[in-house]
């Protein structure tokens, strides 16, 4: 019957080449990642999952015609991480970075992470076998703002080759914080600073929240419009919640806008990672890259509390410098845990989430940065 | 037309019978496998609640980039040695 | 006053070709049914209203640049069923079908519900005036698979001008799962066979349902990845549910997502309910055959089961045989009931959950098979 | 070093046109008028910001390839309004109509607001520096419909042009209504007719509401089908609403659906205020008109209840005439304030929504017949 | 110009006139459904809240496929029998 | 080669200069914006829940659409007369 054959022709078993079947198992190691370690589940599964949609022969879903082809558009319109971005706002209590606002330069110092890695990715040209050009560092780079959707917005832009690669190595590395950042925390840091207390913080009035957001936007537009998508975006969010009259806008911007949108960015971005695109010397580049790049902003960061310490009275404790990475809130409760073990009674999360977000802004305008000056 | 009709009606057995075999292998494999992996989860690993609750968000993984970083090594030389 | 003739040409009164008005009938019908009938309200309602708004004259709302010509994208694109199926996947629990693996089977032999109605499809060319292409056959067969987004995807696949009536019949006919299924199964089974009692079914552990959609995944990739895209997307879906780490993904899927695309889609196939394509004896040769898909797929299970009871020591009650062809959960439901009217104390519902998911599978399985082999 | 000249030059602040900072300045004042002064939120804040993010130099978010040209294809195709429609079908409880049927006559009048208007339009072009076309004038009347959805609908087909000026007169007066309507109502009214109290509403069957969106429609199909599309799909959420066996479609499209589109709408409305396209004359004429368009509704509104009361011995309170212009429920509400103004104990609440809602179906009709007869 | 411009007022008037008439009509005969629909399903179908809940799931209807073949038959024949 | 990657380097050390500089720059200009405004409205409009309540929906703001008109005009006058 050769019914039977044709079908057979028309299976995977006999069309599978070695890259897809890597690929797939790529795919299933991040699925195995988020749900087993818990390695930032909402991202990776299905970016994972798409991984492996995609990889699966003869069915061609992320090839022109298939579902991921379709969804592609909204990353390759730059839509899903704005709406993102956006949701990301609306979640946003820029609270604590109000009362000090001191705290927004452990978020510009702890950017080092990116123009750092730029550098190291160009340097990586020495090895063999890679080949980065200036773009590809520069979309790499920004795995240093520890921060998704910048990251996914900006490699999209300037190498979308690569943007499987550096949206897993992103995510993995924040869900690695808790494991890159307390070291070096402790090696740049004497006992007595870890010990500094911070005064509380004073509140912040509700006038406040809701001018912000507006007085960011300006100042983006006045200075880094390059960078006004994204922050546009995060401030639209951060607006609808602070200002108290478009309750529902903002509650559905931070649930079920996210959470679609969420799912197709995933495999979306499951669907750029091919084997030729993926299994190449240069992914392990951008995976150490990326490790190069949290320690780089951590270091930036505490290194800069430091600093300020020289020249003010009110002393910050210099953990809380790292947090100025982003990689909410993961990097906030790292400071707050690494300061509690030298005093359990010290608590430093809110405080942290200073730089934190201002982390996020941080990466933004180097973003902006970024895409206006690499052509 | 009834010779094309006789084989039109030829070809829908055809497919018919090659259809209800697929269906039914592939579904017999799935419980085959479905067994074989209960079987195997129940010896190797009996539930361990734990670490599902641990999947909920814990972080204490210790050396998962290198992991990675040694999978995906392991992969591009197997890739590039062909 | 020509302004008014002007209006009057532009009215629907002067417009209006029989065959609008009768599928705007048609339309109400289908509403009717919906809401007075319970007929599967959710798909038949926008289905119907979708039909009644195409066949409006002059207003065009289904051509070219009307909202429901932009809306049917979402379906040629396979997006549409391929999202819904995914909002199945993650309401879908497989814990009663992975604890009674053979269950699957008799999933397996309710398809013959689809290759049977296929050739019935075929031979009905003898009847002058009908003419089914082996395209259209396969399309209409999959009526048997009695699962909604399995059959619009293969037929706006395989027989776009069929997409209306096809989808009529399915949804029309789960709807009439309790009134075709019963006789078939008293007639199949004896008295004692339906007194049978199923042995209290093991619970099964988080990790194996876990695992059981990665396993389907990579069967269905390595032996039939045409039907790789439903599958996948329902894998994704269920894997969401199961893996407990991604709740608002899933919530969000099998809520928001499935209503807002359910209107969408109901409305897009309602749009392919012109008159020159659903008032034609095709239509009537349509709805006979579900009849008979739905009938064969019956016998088809309760027969299996009575099979299977041949030589296996445990026996299995053949009542739930009938919930092999899907229609989640209806015919389950009608197994639970019919076997309730031999013996009030036999609960059949949960072992009827088993094949009744197992015939999702097995339906999506032969969909594949038709996308494979029918040009 | 050059970079900084390079950076320099791709800054907003040696970019801005003087055009660009004006509609800036704009696009901020609907965002305080939106919180602080309550002027329909949910659409004028993502209207201005959606102006301020257009008008940003440089980045060009509202031009080809960026966000907001993405977005705007929602208008363009129409999509966003009639699903918001939709949407508000579904929240729109015609049973205080259906109980008196009578007072549909009043939403017709309040129709005279639109062709006043468009009359009052035309007029202004013997205005030296105003120049509106027929579609134009057209465009600017359904301001009068005192709508959202039906004025961005009619004006994306008939001067996309004046999209954003449109829009943004017609929500603003829409939050007006309390100023602009009490003095006309007294003014038109005697204290005795104010003091009028009106018979207790009959309930009306769940069967008649269920009838009642499919009989409009069918009118519609018959006599207006230009109307079709946002008669037909408001008819689809307020039967979805009505029916009882689609909750989970009606709450989603009342909800999750209407609040991520009105985001999007919002958006894309604003990326119209270019300032070549609001910063003109005609600007101020819009505005004017759509003061002139509320107050002639309003007025047409409560001298038809007076000419009702003539010829009908159970008189209505001609106050309710004014909710006829829509702009549901504040028109209704001033009704209400306005009456107990003269007698606290006359509550004309549920009175004044029959008119109010009838003067959407109202505005509805009367854009279909723009629609079918301005070219 | 001026020419031009009386005319486009006289076409305003004009649209004026038709519109309100139209939108008067259309909503006139509403009211006028609307009374007729209300007695009639008094008449004939005096609210019976059992049909109403029945309609949300139950699935108790006989025979309705014939229902659907009958009606569409019907259609067909009158469709073609043009 | 060698040069182009020199050259390269080279780049990369400017880029990481100016952009340090400048995100430094923004952010440093942030803190002081963030200050002076903190200060202003502490001073001039100390927070005052009354309004924002009302802004929940309250529409008791006379002459809104004057204050607009006027804005607008303004902005048109500014713009024409260039
Ligand atoms: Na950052
Ligand atoms: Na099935
Ligand atoms: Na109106």
């Amino acid at each position: 019957m050769n019914g039977f054959v044709e079908l057979w022709r028309s299976t995977g078993l006999s069309n599978f080449e070695a890259g897809q079947v890597v690929m797939m198992l790529v795919g299933f190691l991040l699925i195995y990642l988020a749900i087993r370690k818990g390695f930032e589940p909402l991202l990776l599964l299905p970016i994972g999952f798409g991984a492996v949609l995609s990889n699966i022969p003869v069915a061609g879903i992320a090839e022109e015609g298939g579902l991921l082809s379709y969804l592609y558009f909204g990353i390759k319109s730059g839509m899903f991480p704005l709406l993102i971005f956006m949701g990301v706002g609306a979640m946003t209590d820029f609270g604590p970075m109000l009362a000090n606002p001191k705290t927004l330069l452990l978020g510009a110092a702890a950017q080092f992470g990116i123009f750092g890695t730029l550098f190291g990715a160009l340097a990586l040209n020495l090895v063999p076998g890679l080949d980065f050009s200036f773009r590809d560092a520069a979309a790499i780079a920004i795995i240093g703002g520890a921060d998704g959707p910048t990251a996914i917005y900006v490699a999209s832009r300037l190498a979308p080759d690569l943007l499987g690669a550096i949206a897993v190595a992103a995510y993995s590395y924040m869900a690695l914080v808790p494991l890159i950042q307390p070291p070096i925390m402790r090696a740049l840091t004497t006992p007595e600073e870890r010990l500094i207390e911070m005064s509380q913080l004073r509140v912040v009035s509700r006038q406040e929240k809701v001018f912000f957001p507006m007085v960011l936007l300006v100042l983006t537009a006045l200075l880094l419009p390059s960078a006004a998508p994204l922050i546009g975006m995060f401030c639209l969010g951060n607006l609808m919640r602070e200002c108290g009259v478009v309750e529902r806008l903002s509650k559905t911007s931070q649930n079920e806008l996210i959470n679609i949108v969420t799912i197709f960015l995933g495999l979306s971005v499951g669907s750029k990672m091919s084997s030729h695109a993926f299994l190449r010397p240069e992914t392990l580049g951008i995976l150490l890259l990326g490790a190069v790049a949290f320690a780089c902003g951590t270091a930036a960061g505490v290194l800069m509390a430091k600093a300020m310490n020289r020249f003010s009275e009110n002393k910050v404790n210099p953990l809380i410098g790292a947090a100025g990475v982003s990689a909410v809130p993961m990097s906030a409760r790292v400071a707050n845990k690494v300061g509690q073990e030298s005093n359990p009674h010290n608590f430093l999360l809110m405080h942290a989430m200073g730089p934190n977000v201002a982390g996020v802004i941080g990466s933004a305008v180097a973003a902006g940065v970024l895409l206006a000056l690499v052509q | 037309m009834e010779a094309s009709l006789s084989e039109l009606l030829f070809a829908g057995v055809r497919l018919m019978f090659i259809g209800m075999t697929i269906v039914f292998l592939f579904l017999a494999l799935l419980v085959w496998v479905i067994g074989m992996s209960a079987r195997l989860m129940n010896r190797y690993s009996p539930e361990e609640p734990e670490s599902m609750t641990a999947a909920l968000g814990a972080r204490d993984s210790g050396g998962e980039d290198e992991n990675i970083v040694a999978v995906i090594t392991a992969a591009i030389h197997r890739h590039l040695g062909k």
